[in-house]
Formats: structure tokens, C-alpha cells, sequence
């Protein structure tokens, strides 16, 4: 039984300058690594105030879905996300306000129009695809979604994010297979939190690194500590570089913490040792991305203050608009389950 | 006799049957150290180790699959799907399989599981957390499907469907979890597949309903009584086989239906219950059958006002039944 | 004008479409250089290439997975399921996803797609080569669903379904492929998604049939009719959504239904339809709307007396409708 | 992209010395092999003749499937065949004439009283698990079945087979997960015959060899070629005895031709070319084994008339037998959909 060990190297190699990054692209990852953080501290704070009636949290994740989104061509390029995404969506352009008016179900949501719970992120202007709560079904999508690309000449590749856990559903297999087969450009992002609720790794499958499963679909896979956004971005670009040269999907898996419970349902401290959570806490990558720019002599106080209130601003406004928003109105609900107008002569 | 929470009922009948049936294995997602989502499967992991309440990877019709086999090989499985929402995957799994294996191989297999799903709306869990299965699962032979509406039934249909030798789905609606108490019986209480109940007799009005729909049945059929309209309503409780003759002796006194389901109207359970009362019911009905179901969109909605259009309530329940009596 | 089989005016239609609109894919299992099993598709793949009329693995859920993701992204899938009875693993991607697309945006995404399946039984095919599926998928939300009977609706509802912007289950018989002939209209003829049609005008009951039960009742109309019994049939041919008005103006002159199909009874689309009938045309019933479907075991039987017992014929639905014309 | 090829060596140092089989072994697999293939014409010829509606094939198959089954403790271990399995079947113990009856739908066909297809095999007499016509899905069941082993200490292990189209569905890789999370003792015996229906293994997957897949899930992934029946045999004990130690499942890739059309109802021709099919007429099992039986002196024409003879008059016996057996009372129909008796009162 032979697993090819790719669990993530520490690697002090990569640095804004071997990545060719300029400080005002490492400041405007680090702009919306802030962002996401303050915007799902804020979602807790709604749910806790009973405004929201559920959260489902990104943090921990942050860093990771930073960095591989920011190694797309965000205008070009489609976000596929899941329920944690919401770095990833905020990075994509979606702006914080509409996280907002998603998680208090107000009608001017432009994910769901209130339709669906806090999480189901989407926004076909930001070529973010509607999220259903299912898991896993999104990788054949992303792959559909590619293979148009392919035919179609467009250029666009797919990036798609999903849990370590969500790895099991026989759509993952699935959609790294059609991938692999047709050399699709689809970046399959698995946030490896080392749980599904309260299912650890172990439970979930026998290898140390689930990137482990690509070689056997004929794909590369690749292993980082998610912590590090530029390690993300550095193994993103290059995975973005390989399926716009036609050599196919790339399996990503960014290792990361789990910094909240699963949910606003859940009670983690029932099946995690407090010594964990603790640990986790060291690999925050709000934590580990500001001593980064310290050391690199990017960030100053003056300069994290500047973002620090500029996010402030966006999130205060944010919340404002979505609060005062009307929710939406029953007389609607009907709309939209096909194509308007639909013959009344019919039932369905 | 013991007063409990729906929710523990079925606790409890699963505790009680695993400790009776060394054979039996519970499987499915977070069933383990955390008890479950809901808290069902509480305790059963420390009490009965972890070979017998077994944490499964994400994957519905991995649950399913293995389960059939665990059956066949002299295992008793029950296992649970974590949200009715979420046993799609294994559609293949329980249509295909575990329904069929008895039929297919003449009587030289069957197929003994319990399926626990819970289902329903009224949550705030949107399109993908309150859905209602009962429809896909009813057509299909082979199977059998109950839905206990009161904790006496959550515990006595479990212990029923534990140890029915053919495979069935064991609904379990959420919002009753906790909002619904009531008198258990202690030790050994099983309550048969199949017969359905009258709740509360009635000669204006047969009310025909199950899960949720039972208690907002019953409160409409109160605010009806205030109004002079006895309404009979009826606990259909097993879904599959159907306990036609119960429901047409109580449409025989009524001589009026109307059958109710939060799931959607078209095409769903409520059609047979319709049908069949149409069919076989013909000449006691004075008015026409009639189905009050969920509105036809693909899920309930999550904000409020949304979710309170699409959920029934004791209200429209009640304004549906006078315009039957009214006929 | 030309005589064409069933199989051959599925076969043009999807020819034509693809040299009308390039957006369109054809994607399944042996679609590609074989042409399907069934020859539906042969001859596509040399026309307009292996991108789009794609050869996919082995995996349903992929081809309707990636035929959402394909639609989203510019183009018109049209995904082939080899047999309905092998559609079940895509189950979750159908409901879950693919109905549900334009709903849950908000009306920001929408999904059309055609998907072909062909089914039904009496073609040897036993348990798992004989499945009628529309029960299933009529009840979600989200999607429509057509069941041609005859070769001109074979072609016109397929460029119907294919130019619908909503996702279109298309249920084409096996048994229909060669045994069934027709005019088909040349040139770009489209049969509109929703309308029934009154295939034999009669007085005396009306019979409501899709697909290979379509023929049968006429034949069985026929056989009345040497009776002095004027049974009108109407061909439901969508099923999803469904013609009340045409179904309810028949019940009105006839006054008396019978509702005829293959698959299994309980819990079938068949319950719908009556249903639908007693609730809206109980004024117009004579005799109780009546229900004529296979026996409710788990999928036709392989040995010929078997599949003959399973099948519904002429025979068979004639003798239900003396009765209902008797009651 | 790294694929371990896994493709199957020529082995010469495989004999029954080294494997420390009998003469009478070998033969005993001989047997199998030819009785299969026997069988296997007499299901065509009854095709042709009308008698039968449908057939499909296992020849070509043959070879691999006698070799993995025999390696097996027949009695006591569980085999979860498919359609192709009729060599696996009659290995394990089922007689020839029950693949009759079953062939001509007849009432006393133990695997289902003549309500399912041909090549839908089962007899829980044999330990054969029933075969439905969905593909895949097996593979759970086999992974179920040898969980029960495990927390029941019965010792038993199951092989399950399948077709390198099938490896597709998602139950495949699921099934493999499951199995190498518990270290179930599982042979998943993927028959890879280059082909589904009409689909080559170009299209159904981006690796040489599907075993590579094994190692993505942490367990041993092997490929033989399975037109050795001894090569087949000596990798399936050796998965066995894995499985027995505790070490968990094995995916076993036994490469086959496959000799006929998919089916009664398929022409090959449409989509393969003369040559390969031709080609695949080299690869025969039943010619490679008798070469190489004759080759070790072990099989003389004496003992190949002796088994033949034998082998014709069983297939005659069964075929009789089954044309004579009476075809199913449809007044039985209604029967085994749930256990009797049912209650009359209720309605399903
Ligand atoms: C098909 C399906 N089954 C079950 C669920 C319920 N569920 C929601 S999230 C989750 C765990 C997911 O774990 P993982 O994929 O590791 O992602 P994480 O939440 O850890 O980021 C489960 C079981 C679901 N959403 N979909
Ligand atoms: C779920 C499902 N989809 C489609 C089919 C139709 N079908 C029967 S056999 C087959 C090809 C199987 O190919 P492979 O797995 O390679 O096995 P082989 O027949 O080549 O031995 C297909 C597509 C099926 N039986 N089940
Ligand atoms: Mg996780
Ligand atoms: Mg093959």
C-alpha cells in the first residue's frame, strides 16, 4: 500500500518577490483575507443579536480561498464555490453587501432573492455559480462549465471548492475523471479542515492527503498549507497556467483550520479537545499572513489601520443597507420556477 | 407510561432495540461521537461502541450500499440519512436494490433495514433542509414507509420497523422533534406497520394527515369545532402499505375528504390518498375529494414570509375544510 | 409529408435541430460512433464531431452534472440516459440541481437542457430494462416532461422540448421505436410542450393514455366500439404540465374516466390525473374515476408469461372500461 | 503527472510448481475454464435458435475469473458477480444447468425464478450474491458484506467484479473508500476488457491502467493479465490472504479481450476494427491455458477428451433439463415482494 506522501512542505522560498507580486497585490489579498474575516465576524454577530438565523463560517479558510482566487482571471474566469466561500466570493468581486443581504434573507439578495439560507453564494455578473447545499454536486458543474470553455474557445477556466469530507460523494470521482479524460481547465480546491461536522479525516478516508487520489484519475495533484495565501496562490497560478495550456485539471488541496464550529448548529467541544482548537488558532491565516507582511516590511501599522477602516466602513454600510432592505414578498414566490410568463393553461 | 419528547422517543426505541438485537448497526453521518445532528443517536456510540453506531465518509449511497450488504451478510442496519434532502444519491441504492432484492431473487435474499430520515419544513432550512420524500419512496414496491406523528408512535413504529423483515423508511419530521410531547408507553410498545388512526372522530368532515400536518390537522379541526363543523381527522401514519379501509369507513361517515400534506400538491402522496378515496369511496362522497398540499416551487424558501406562504397551517387547513363542507 | 418510424423521427428531429443551432451537445453512453444502442443518434457523430455528440464514462450523475454546467456556460446539452431505469443515479443532479437552478437564483441562472430516456416495457428487457419513470420527476418542481406516442410528436415535441428554456425530460417508449408509423410533417415542425390532444372522439367514457398504453387504447377503443361502447382517448403526451382543461372537457361529455399506464399503480401519475378529475370534474362523473396501471411489484418480470401478466394490453384496458361504463 | 504503470508483466516464473498446485488443481481449473466457454456457446446456440431472447457473454473473461475465484475459499467466502460472470459462477459452484434455466426464463431458476434477465446470477446456497443490471453498485454491497464479516469475526472475505467502464460510477470509488477506511477484505476484480459496449477506455478514464486508482484510496492496486488463468490466481491469493491478515482490500485489474459483441443485441463491427478483433482472438484463455498446461506436461490428449466429454454431457444434461422445466405460473407473480404472508388489509 504505497500513498505518495504529498503533505505540505514548509516552504520559506516563496515570497511576494519570487512570485513577481508587487506590495499592492500582496496588500489587496491582504485587503480581502481582512474583509472576509470582518465580514463573518459580523454574520455571527447578526446571528448571535438574533437578526440571522444561521451562520455558516469561512473562518480559518480565508487565506486559501484568497489566494487561489486571486491566481484566476477574475473577470474572466468562473467561481464555483460552496457554503464557506465567502472569501473566495468576496475576492471574486462579490461585494460585502450582498453577503449581507443573503444572510438576512432580504429580497434584494442577488444570490437567491431570499430564497435560500445564509451560505448559497451566487451572482452570474461575477461568474459565481448559484450554490446549492448538496455537497459535491458542484465539481461536475465546474467540469461542465469547462468543457463548454473548451469548445466553445473561450478561454475561461473553473475553479470549484469543496470540504475534505465532500471528497466521498461519488460526484468527486466523478468529475475528476471527465476532467482528467478531456483535459478540462478545472481547479478542484478541497479545504481539507481535517473534518466533516464531526467526522474526523480518518474517517473519512485512508491517505494522509486526499491530492493523493488524483494520479490515479491521470490529473496532478498538489498539497499546501492553506495558511500561507501565497503558497495558495503560487500553487493556483501554476495550476491555472497548466489548464490554459490544455494539460488539464489540477487536484489542490489547501490544508486548513476549522476555526469555528461547522455551524451556528453545531457544539464542536463535543467532539474536539480543546488542546486542538487551541492549535488551530496558530494557524489563523489572518495570524500568519500579517507577521508575513511584517517580516517582509509591507505592512505598517498606518497601512493595516488604512485597510482595517476601509473594511470597517464597507461592513457598516453593508450591514445598514442589508438591514434596512425589505424582505421579500410572498406574492414573488411563485416567480421563476420556469421561464416567465408561463401558460396558465397548464399545471405543474 | 412516560411523558417525552418526540425526539427522545425514537432515542430511546433505538437504544432499547440495539440493546435487545446484538445485530443491529446504525450508520451514517456525525451518528457517532456527536449523537447525530439532531441528537438522535445521543449516547449510542458510547454505549454500544464504535462497530455498531458507525460514523460513515459523506456519501448517501456508500450509507445505503453497505447497508445492503451488512443485511444480507446478518446484520441488522439502520442506517440514517442526515436530511431527507440528502438521500438523492442513494436513490439508485434503495430503488434499485434494497426494494427489489427479495423480488428479483425469488425469496432467496431479502433486505431487513430501517432507513431513519429526518424530513420537513417549518426549520428555516430553506430549499435543501425541509424537504418531503414520501412521494418518490410510496411508488416504489418493495418498500414500506411510516410517519409517526405523536412520540408514542415515534418509538412504537421504530420498534415496528426494526424488526419488519423488509426494508423501510422511517420518517422522522424535525419540526416534531421537539415541539411535540406526549405519553410513551414503558418496555416493550410496538406500534404496528400499517393501521392508521382516527385522532379525533368527527361527522362533517374526513381530514386526512401524517407528521406535522397531523397537529395543525387537529388545530384546525379544533377552530372548525368552535364554528360547528366536526371534522374527523385521521393519522394515516403509515404511508406504505396504505390502510385503505380505515380511510374509506371514516369518508363512509363523513362523506367528505380532504387529504393533507406539506409536500408539494402535484403529483404528490396526497393523489393516491385521492384517488383512492375517489375510486373505491365514490358513492359516500356528497363534495369532491380534495387535496390541500405545499405550493408547486421547487423547495420552501428561506426568509419568513417566504417559508410561512409555503408552509400549511391550522388556518389554511381550516379555510380549506369549509369550502369542502360548504360544497 | 413522409411515413416515418418513431425511431426515425426522434433521429431527424435531433438532426435537424443540431445543424439549426450550433449550441447544441449530444452526450451519453454510445452515443458517439455507435449511434446509441438504439440508433437513435447514429450517424451524429460523423456529422458534427466527437465535441459534440460526446461519448461520456460510465456515470449518469456526470452526464446531467455536466450538462448543467455546459448549459450555463453557453451551451444547449441534450444528454441521453440509456435506458430510464439507469437515470436513478442522477437523481440528485436532476432534482436537486438542475430544477432547481433558476429558482433558487432568483431567476439569475437558468438551465435548459433536453433529456432524452428512453423507456417502458415489453421489450424482454425484465426488471431493469423496462422502467416507466414519470411518477418520479413529475412531482418536482422545476422541470417539464413529454411522453410522445405517435412520430409526428416524436419530432415536434423534441424541438419543442429542445427550444423550451426549461429543462425537458424526454420519455421516448422502446416498444414504439419500430413497431409504431406515421405521417410526419416536413420541415421545422414543432408540437408545443402542455397541450393534450383527443386522439378518438367518443361518448361514452373517455380513456386518458401516453406512450405504447396510447395505442393499446385504441385498440381497445376499437374493440368497444364493435360493442356499441364510444370510449373517446385522449393522449395525454405531456405530462408535466399537465392539460386539466383538455382532460376536464373530455370527463365533461363522457362522463367517466378510465386513466390507463404502464408503470405501477400505487402512488403512480396516474393518481394525479384522477385526483385532478374527481376534485374538478366530480360534477361531470357518472362512475368513479378508475385507475388502470401495472401490478405494484417491483419491475416487469423477464419470462415471456410473466412480462405478458405485467403488461397492459387492448384486452385489459377494454374489460376496465366495460366496468366503469357499467358501474 | 504521474501514473504508476501498472500494466501486467509477462510472468514466466508462474507455474503451479511455484505455486505449489497439484496437477489435479490445475486441471480442476481446466475444467472451469472449458465448462464456462462451453456453456458459454451453448448460450448463443439456444440464441440463435430462438430459445433464448438475449445473451451476454463472458468469453474472453473466463481465464481471470476461474483464477480469482478459485483462489478464494469457495465454501466459505461470498462472491458478488455481474453479467459477464458465468465462469465465476460455475467456479463457485453453481451448476451449468441452473445458467440454463436462467437463460430460458424457467420457473425453477434459482437466481430468480425466471424474472430476471440472463446473466443475472444468485444463490445464496453458493454464497452468490443476486446480480441486478445497474452497474456498480455491487461493489458496496461486497464492501457491506465483508464489514458484517469483520465486526461478526466470520473470517469470510467477498469478491466482487466489474467492467473498467464501471469503475465510472461513483459507487466505485465509494465502495473503495469505504473498504480501505475499515480495511475490509474486499477483491475488487475489475475485468478490463478496453471496452464499454461501444466506448473505448480512452474515453471512460486518463490512466493506462485503473489500478492506478487504488493507491489515491490507500489500498494495493494490482493489474495482471487475465488471460493467465495462474497469473490471475496468483494475485487474487495474494489479495486474499492480505484481506485475511487484516491489511484490507485490494483492486485487482485482470486485463481481458472481450470475444463477442457486448451483447446478443451489439455489433461490434460498428466500432471495432477487424484487426483488433482479430487481435483479441490471440489473447484467448482458453488457448493460452491449454498451451501452457500442455507445455508442463500436465495436459495430454487423453485428459482433454476425458474433461470435454465430460464437460458436453453436463451441458447436454442441463440443457435438457432446462427446455424441459416448466416456464413460471404467473399466478405466481405477485409473490416475494415483501415476506408472506402480507396483510390483506393494507394497500402497497
Ligand atoms: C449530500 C449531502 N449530504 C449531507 C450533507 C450535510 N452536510 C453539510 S456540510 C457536511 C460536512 C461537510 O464536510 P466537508 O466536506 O469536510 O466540508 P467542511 O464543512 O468541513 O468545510 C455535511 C455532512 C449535505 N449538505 N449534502
Ligand atoms: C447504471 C447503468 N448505466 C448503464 C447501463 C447500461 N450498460 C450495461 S453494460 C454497459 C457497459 C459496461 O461496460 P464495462 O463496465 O466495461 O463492462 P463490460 O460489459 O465491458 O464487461 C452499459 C453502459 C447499466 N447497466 N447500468
Ligand atoms: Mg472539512
Ligand atoms: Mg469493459
Amino acid at each position: 500500500m504505497s500513498v505518495p506522501d504529498t503533505r505540505a512542505k514548509p516552504r520559506e522560498d516563496v515570497t511576494p518577490q519570487s512570485l513577481g507580486l508587487s506590495e499592492a497585490d500582496v496588500l489587496d489579498m491582504y485587503y480581502y483575507l481582512r474583509l472576509a474575516r470582518a465580514v463573518d465576524d459580523r454574520m455571527w454577530a447578526l446571528q448571535r443579536s438574533g437578526k440571522a438565523a444561521f451562520v455558516i463560517s469561512g473562518q480559518g479558510h480565508e487565506g486559501a480561498q484568497v489566494g487561489t482566487v486571486y491566481a484566476l482571471n477574475r473577470e474572466k474566469d468562473w467561481l464555483v464555490p460552496f457554503y464557506r466561500s465567502v472569501a473566495a466570493v468576496l475576492t471574486k468581486g462579490m461585494p460585502a453587501a450582498e453577503i449581507f443581504l443573503i444572510q438576512l434573507g432580504k429580497a434584494p439578495d442577488p444570490s437567491s432573492g431570499g430564497r435560500q439560507m445564509p451560505g448559497h453564494y451566487g451572482h452570474r455578473h461575477y461568474k459565481i455559480l448559484s450554490t446549492s447545499s448538496p455537497v459535491t454536486t458542484q465539481c461536475l458543474h465546474a467540469a461542465g462549465i469547462a468543457y463548454a470553455a473548451k469548445v466553445r474557445h473561450t478561454g475561461e477556466i473553473a475553479l470549484t471548492e469543496l470540504g475534505d469530507g465532500s471528497t466521498s460523494e461519488g460526484d468527486f470521482a466523478e468529475a475528476l475523471n471527465f476532467s482528467a479524460i478531456h483535459r478540462l481547465g478545472v481547479l478542484f480546491v478541497v479545504e481539507n479542515n481535517g473534518y466533516a461536522i464531526s467526522v474526523p479525516l480518518s474517517k473519512q478516508m485512508a491517505v494522509p492527503n486526499v491530492a493523493a487520489r488524483a494520479a490515479g484519475f491521470g490529473m496532478a495533484g498538489v498539497t499546501v498549507d492553506g495558511s500561507h495565501v501565497l503558497h495558495a496562490y503560487a500553487a493556483a497560478r501554476e495550476a491555472a497556467a497548466r489548464a490554459r495550456r490544455g494539460e488539464g485539471p489540477t487536484l489542490l488541496e489547501v490544508l486548513v483550520p476549522r476555526l469555528t464550529a461547522h455551524s451556528s448548529d453545531d457544539q464542536q467541544e463535543k467532539y474536539r479537545s480543546a488542546d486542538e482548537i487551541a492549535r488551530d488558532r496558530a494557524r489563523d491565516p489572518v495570524h500568519v499572513f500579517t507577521e508575513e507582511l511584517r517580516g517582509w516590511g509591507i505592512l505598517t501599522d498606518v497601512r493595516e489601520k488604512e485597510i482595517l477602516s476601509r473594511i470597517q466602513h464597507e461592513i457598516d454600510l453593508g450591514t445598514e443597507m442589508a438591514e434596512e432592505a425589505a424582505l421579500p414578498d410572498p406574492a414573488t414566490a411563485t416567480r421563476h420556477v420556469y421561464a416567465e410568463p408561463p401558460d396558465p393553461r397548464f399545471r405543474a | 407510561m412516560a411523558d417525552k419528547r418526540y425526539l427522545d422517543a425514537i432515542h430511546d426505541g433505538l437504544h432499547e432495540e440495539m440493546a435487545r438485537d446484538a445485530r443491529i448497526v446504525v450508520l451514517g453521518e456525525d451518528v457517532g461521537r456527536k449523537g447525530g445532528v439532531f441528537g438522535v443517536t445521543d449516547g449510542l456510540y458510547q454505549a454500544f461502541g464504535e462497530a455498531r453506531v458507525l460514523d460513515t465518509p459523506l456519501a448517501e449511497s456508500t450509507i445505503i450500499g453497505v447497508a445492503l450488504g451488512m443485511s444480507v451478510n446478518g446484520l441488522l442496519p439502520v442506517p440514517e440519512i442526515q436530511f431527507a434532502d440528502f438521500i438523492h444519491p442513494a436513490f439508485d441504492q434503495i430503488l434499485s436494490e434494497v426494494a427489489r432484492l427479495r423480488y428479483r431473487s425469488n425469496n432467496d435474499y431479502d433486505c431487513p433495514m430501517t432507513i431513519r430520515v429526518p424530513y420537513g419544513g417549518g426549520v428555516h432550512g430553506a430549499l435543501y433542509h425541509s424537504q418531503s420524500i414520501e412521494a418518490f419512496y410510496a411508488h416504489i414496491p418493495g418498500l414500506k414507509i411510516v410517519a409517526p406523528g405523536t412520540p408514542e408512535d415515534a418509538k412504537g413504529l421504530l420498534k415496528a420497523a426494526i424488526r419488519d423483515p423488509d426494508p423501510v423508511i422511517y420518517l422522522e419530521h424535525k419540526k416534531l422533534y421537539r415541539s411535540i410531547r406526549g405519553d410513551v408507553p414503558d418496555g416493550d410498545h410496538v406500534v404496528p406497520i400499517g393501521p392508521a388512526v382516527v385522532r379525533r372522530p368527527g361527522r362533517d368532515i374526513s381530514i386526512f394527515a401524517y407528521g406535522l400536518m397531523l397537529h395543525e390537522s387537529l388545530a384546525a379541526a379544533d377552530a372548525l369545532g368552535r364554528e360547528g363543523v366536526e371534522a374527523e381527522v385521521v393519522d394515516v401514519r403509515t404511508i406504505k402499505p396504505l390502510d385503505a379501509g380505515t380511510i374509506l369507513e371514516s369518508v363512509e361517515r363523513t362523506n367528505r375528504a380532504l387529504i393533507v400534506h406539506e409536500d408539494n400538491r402535484f403529483a404528490g402522496f396526497g393523489a393516491e390518498i385521492a384517488a383512492m378515496i375517489a375510486e373505491e369511496g365514490f358513492r359516500f362522497l356528497d363534495a369532491p375529494p380534495t387535496r390541500l398540499g405545499g405550493p408547486d416551487v421547487p423547495g420552501v424558501p428561506f426568509s419568513t414570509p417566504l417559508e410561512d406562504w409555503f408552509m400549511l397551517d391550522a388556518g389554511k387547513i381550516a379555510a380549506a375544510a369549509r369550502n369542502v363542507v360548504a360544497y
